[in-house]
């Protein structure tokens, strides 16, 4: 166990992955000798050289092209996109070429390949370099996506999104780089699919998202004062998404509040709802309610990104208001 | 670096390449040209669904490439696939299965013509993204020179996708990074309706190869000889390590863009009549009995072998069971 | 009225829109001469020259981009993707430009363009060109999204997205281009977010989407025969979403299916629920239900394609589960 | 087509131009250093927030370029976007409340340093995505045809910019339909850390001009008098009907990237203190002086003016209020 910050835990993932496996290689604007916009490459470049750690042009199509044509034929690509925003020039690649090759060619296809962008607002980076748009990724069948909330899950989930043989889209927060946490020294594999209770509670399950993960635990804490002990899951996992975890609190919570920071319209509380609806219907005694971002793009101002982000008091709210 | 390439040899060169060489490639066309007959009969008869876009008028170009290539090295491939699939050793049968949507084609029926791939033979797939495989084919090319296999790449495109923006990161991916990689584009003319000249800014396609200080040829495309001369010189730099090219194949569709279009009102019936009369086949069979002693009777047992071939794939395919229902939710990850 | 297709009232929304307002002009791919891959614009070239019906190089982010441009300089473009697949391609002009033009500029721009894409599976376009993307479009502030399925519809949303000074994405579907309604003469203007309750009933509430409300119409009348009578509402739009007039029925039948032929995970089923849940749950007889493409790519054959697009069967049979 | 921009006219002419004019320029190059180098201090204490992307050394491209311009023709900007807003005539009062996040500013203070516009001025607006304004330069030229008012399109962009794909098709829909458009490439030799030899496989951007058989013109970006010249021509062929140009003017951002950027480590202090030398408001000044007749006394005046506006914007925006609470909902939909 050693402390550390999730950046750092991201890039002792890629460092131990490059290492045991020479296929693995990494892609993006300026993440070699500048060690990326966000520091997560920083001294890779110096290890294993400018093959296996390449600058690329400002073409994220050709970014994550070359990664889906480096795949297929036996190479592990991580590619970076340095904001998720531009995950919008992207997708065509990952949703149309890496994520149904294997269905397309009847199986033969193996495209093991990752790419890394974050989001999230708070830096009041506006409007273009703020979005939440992991519910994009969740609405591609043939891709998984993995969006950690913890330095310790960030470095278990890359390590695995590496080694899998499947298209992953790993969400950063650009807020969470800094923010640290243990995490076991070794190969502390962290498999796709299992959420973690990241606080314990029998009055209601909040499920969040990324960042929105640490909003509810403060959320909690807020009421527990209260003596209301809610239950906080991190689905680390939003695809897949273990609905077993969620669905068995809800049981026993009956009740449900789900937390992003991305839009609320079109957001993934509505998919996580549907898919814990089937199983928790009967045990509910209050509607699934979502704390999100509205339905606008990210403002400049600090004051109105302040508004426009989830806080604890919303979240506390919610759950208030199905006691 | 730009050059037209003229025919490398001269007159009466056939005879410089080996004559099962020769037989092989004249073997190639003939088989793309049959099973693209074959398939619009069929498709006729609704035993092929969904649209298929057909390669006859251009077989010279993807032979003559393809048989610039050892078996290893790789090719992507567009929306108009069979050809190139055929010319880089695809199997008829599994091929034809594929497009009637048989549990035994390339792809257990998932994929139809648009997706056909065989990953054995380095064919990463046709696609029905313009463009779409463009940057793939850079990364197939990077990850040989990663892992040091010598393999080359060759990415088929048409004119149309000249003109989206995969194309333009792709080619400057490649020649940042010296890729092993053989960019050809078969100028049809037309992308779908559209003219060439109306939606491309320049006349060639090839000189845009300044703009990545690549080299940029163009090279008749209905000729085999020549269309192989260059894209051997091409795999050849590639290989050296010299980096990607950049090759313009002037060609042409002899029929509509794809089954759902007869071809015309946008093209003259002069210039289509024009343009079968430079049928690469033809030219390719005058060249070999003309200059490499070859006779019309290996040409006919050449044909009626593919014929043979054809029809035992399409009897194959036609004998073939649909996926099985549990099929529609296999193959989503590995 | 007069009875016309899919498309020739599509293609009439077109032409008497332009005739009214000459700002109105088109790009896309074949769409002068050849009328359209799906023949949308055919013979309008020839009453409105090349100037304003425009052939365009096969670059969809070249064609989203220029279309952003002329809106925000006083012209009203129509583009035309030719499948939504393509979308995908072009999304950042969309999401990250027109849609947030107007927040980020502090309300100074007006974005009046409307692109026009179709999408669906059922003609063995395979994977890549049978995609139905709406939830992409849903989850992007400051665009709208209509989705008509019927000729009345499909002509009388083009004109009002037309006129409409937002960006509206406009999603038609290929298997409803050839099918025939009546449609009223003149200007037969139908609004943004009011559904339209295609058939009532009072058993359950049927939300389909697309050509899904044909699907949902031929399930109401199978089960019909069992003596339940579905309300079977079209959104119509879905940004914005008639959220009333789908409570309303809800509060009315206590059961709702929601039927879309996307893909299940992350398709708009998500929102939808979530977006009637706090003014529907206390009626609730039954857990919100969808009936939706699995999660799966498109496949080829024919007859895997048949499973994967919702069926009026399986429709009815998840209405009945419910009841 | 491609030539490289010589100064078209002979020393001593800057005063061929009217000394308003000139004097106009130089003002205009002023503001934007001041207006920078008071944004780097309002960084530092916190007042302004976010990156900020500064222009300080290439202030000669923007106010060459928009010189050029009539007051109702347009400009696209890119993420560094503070100068070509002031050259097209942007208000520092306006801008500076944007920086601060204040009601008052261009954008409610919705949307800050890279989302300034002022439509009313033909400043369609920075961009936070590279390339990202490059189709809608196009679209805002086909615009100014379509409705017939031969307005003209100045779109700046990075060398970084040069090799996504929205260069490419920009640049080839606006040769095809011959739009009053001039691509101006600010080549500031690196984007972000990157070097602009590592990513562009061309030495100069302008030379793909030949893939779009339009002018390509290099041209001294730290020589307002030839920035001006260049794009005057490009900017009458534009509105004479003839089509796009592409111009590329080599310059040097005297910063790092943005506010977290020191703007070493990938750049030698050698190269950055050999560009300070070329400061292009010196350079501009000593040609006021030597060839126009102009005095330090008037230079110097402008100076303290442009000083004084700068003083009263900071000022304003200072003490202009946050946006509402509200103001989060608002402007969403027209
Ligand atoms: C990105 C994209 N845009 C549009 C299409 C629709 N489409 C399919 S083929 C085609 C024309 C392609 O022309 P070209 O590249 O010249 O190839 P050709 O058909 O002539 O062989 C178009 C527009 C597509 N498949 N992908
Ligand atoms: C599509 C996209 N990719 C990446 C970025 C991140 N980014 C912002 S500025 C920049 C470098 C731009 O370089 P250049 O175009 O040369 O402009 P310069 O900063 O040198 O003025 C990058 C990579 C972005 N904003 N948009
Ligand atoms: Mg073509
Ligand atoms: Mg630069």
């Amino acid at each position: 166990m050693s402390e550390m910050t999730y950046a750092q835990a991201l890039n002792q993932a890629l460092r131990e992955e490059m290492r045991r496996d020479e296929t693995v290689f990494l892609l993006g604007e300026d993440i070699a000798g500048y060690g990326g916009a966000f520091k997560v490459t920083q001294g890779l470049l110096d290890e294993f050289g400018p093959e296996r750690v390449r600058n690329t042009p400002i073409a994220e199509y050709g970014i994550v092209g070359l990664a889906v044509g480096a795949a297929l034929t036996g190479c592990r690509p991580v590619a970076e996109i340095m904001y998720m925003d531009f995950m919008a020039l992207a997708i065509d690649q990952l949703a149309n070429q890496a994520a149904k090759m294997r269905y397309m060619f009847g199986g033969k296809a193996r495209v093991p390949m990752v790419v890394r962008a974050q989001e999230g607002a708070g830096r009041s980076n506006a409007a273009q370099h703020s979005q939440s748009l992991e519910a994009w990724f969740v609405h591609i069948p043939g891709i998984y996506v993995a969006i950690p909330s913890t330095p310790r899950d960030a470095k278990g989930l890359l390590k695995t999104a590496i080694r899998d043989d499947n298209p992953v889209m790993f969400i950063e927060h650009k807020l969470l780089y800094a923010t640290r946490g243990e995490v076991p020294a070794g190969d502390d594999i962290i498999p796709l699919g299992q959420a973690d209770v990241k606080r314990p509670g029998r009055d209601v399950t909040v499920v969040a998202v990324s960042r929105m993960v640490h909003v509810a635990l403060q959320a909690a804490e807020q009421l527990q004062a209260d003596g209301v002990e809610a239950e906080v899951i991190d689905p680390r996992t939003l695809v897949p998404l273990d609905v077993r975890t969620i669905a068995d609190s809800v049981r026993r919570t009956h009740r449900l509040v789900i937390v992003h920071e991305a839009a609320e319209r079109g957001g993934v509380s509505g998919e996580i709802a549907m898919a814990v609806m089937p199983e928790v219907f009967d045990y509910l005694d209050a509607p699934i309610t979502r704390v999100t971002a509205p339905n606008s793009p990210v403002p400049f101002n600090a004051r109105l990104e302040g508004r426009f982000i989830p806080t604890p008091e919303r979240v506390a709210a919610a759950v208030r208001s199905l006691l | 670096m730009k050059h037209r390439a003229g025919r490398a040899r001269q007159e009466g060169d056939a005879g410089a390449l080996p004559l099962e060489k020769l037989l092989g490639m004249y073997r190639g066309m003939v088989k793309i040209r049959q099973f693209e007959e074959k398939a619009k009969e069929l498709f006729q008869q609704a035993l092929i669904r969904g649209g298929v876009h057909f390669y006859i008028g251009q077989e010279a170009v993807a032979v003559g490439a393809c048989a610039a290539l050892r078996e290893d090295d790789y090719i992507t491939s567009n929306h108009r696939g069979h050809g190139h699939c055929i010319a880089k050793g695809g199997r008829l049968d599994l091929m034809m299965a594929e497009l009637m949507g048989k549990a035994t084609g390339y792809c257990k029926g998932k994929g139809g013509s648009m997706h056909i791939a065989d990953l054995d033979r380095g064919i990463l797939g046709a696609n029905g993204l313009v463009g779409g495989s463009m940057p793939i084919a850079a990364g197939a090319a990077l990850s040989a020179k990663l892992r040091g296999t010598g393999q080359v790449t060759v990415s088929f495109f048409g004119d149309g996708g000249a003109n989206i923006g995969a194309f333009h990161e792709s080619l400057n991916f490649a020649a940042i990074w010296k890729l092993p990689v053989v960019y050809v584009c078969e100028n049809n003319l037309y992308a779908i309706s559209t003219c060439a000249a109306e939606a491309t800014a320049v006349e060639n396609i090839a000189d845009r190869a300044a703009g990545y200080n690549i080299p940029g040829v163009i090279v008749d495309g209905q000729d085999i000889l020549a269309v192989y001369d260059a894209v051997s010189q091409a795999v050849q730099r590639a290989r050296r390590g010299e980096g990607p090219s950049l090759l313009e194949a002037k060609t042409y569709r002899f029929e509509g863009h794809f089954t759902g279009d007869p071809g015309v009102g946008y093209r003259t019936k002069e210039e289509v009549e024009a343009w079968r009369q430079r049928d690469p086949i033809a030219k390719f069979r005058d060249d070999l009995t003309a200059t490499a002693g070859v006779d019309e009777a290996q040409l006919k047992a050449i044909w009626d072998e593919a014929a043979q071939e054809l029809e035992a794939a399409v009897a194959f395919a036609k004998a073939s069971p649909e996926p099985a229902d549990e099929e529609l939710l296999t193959d989503i990850y590995a």
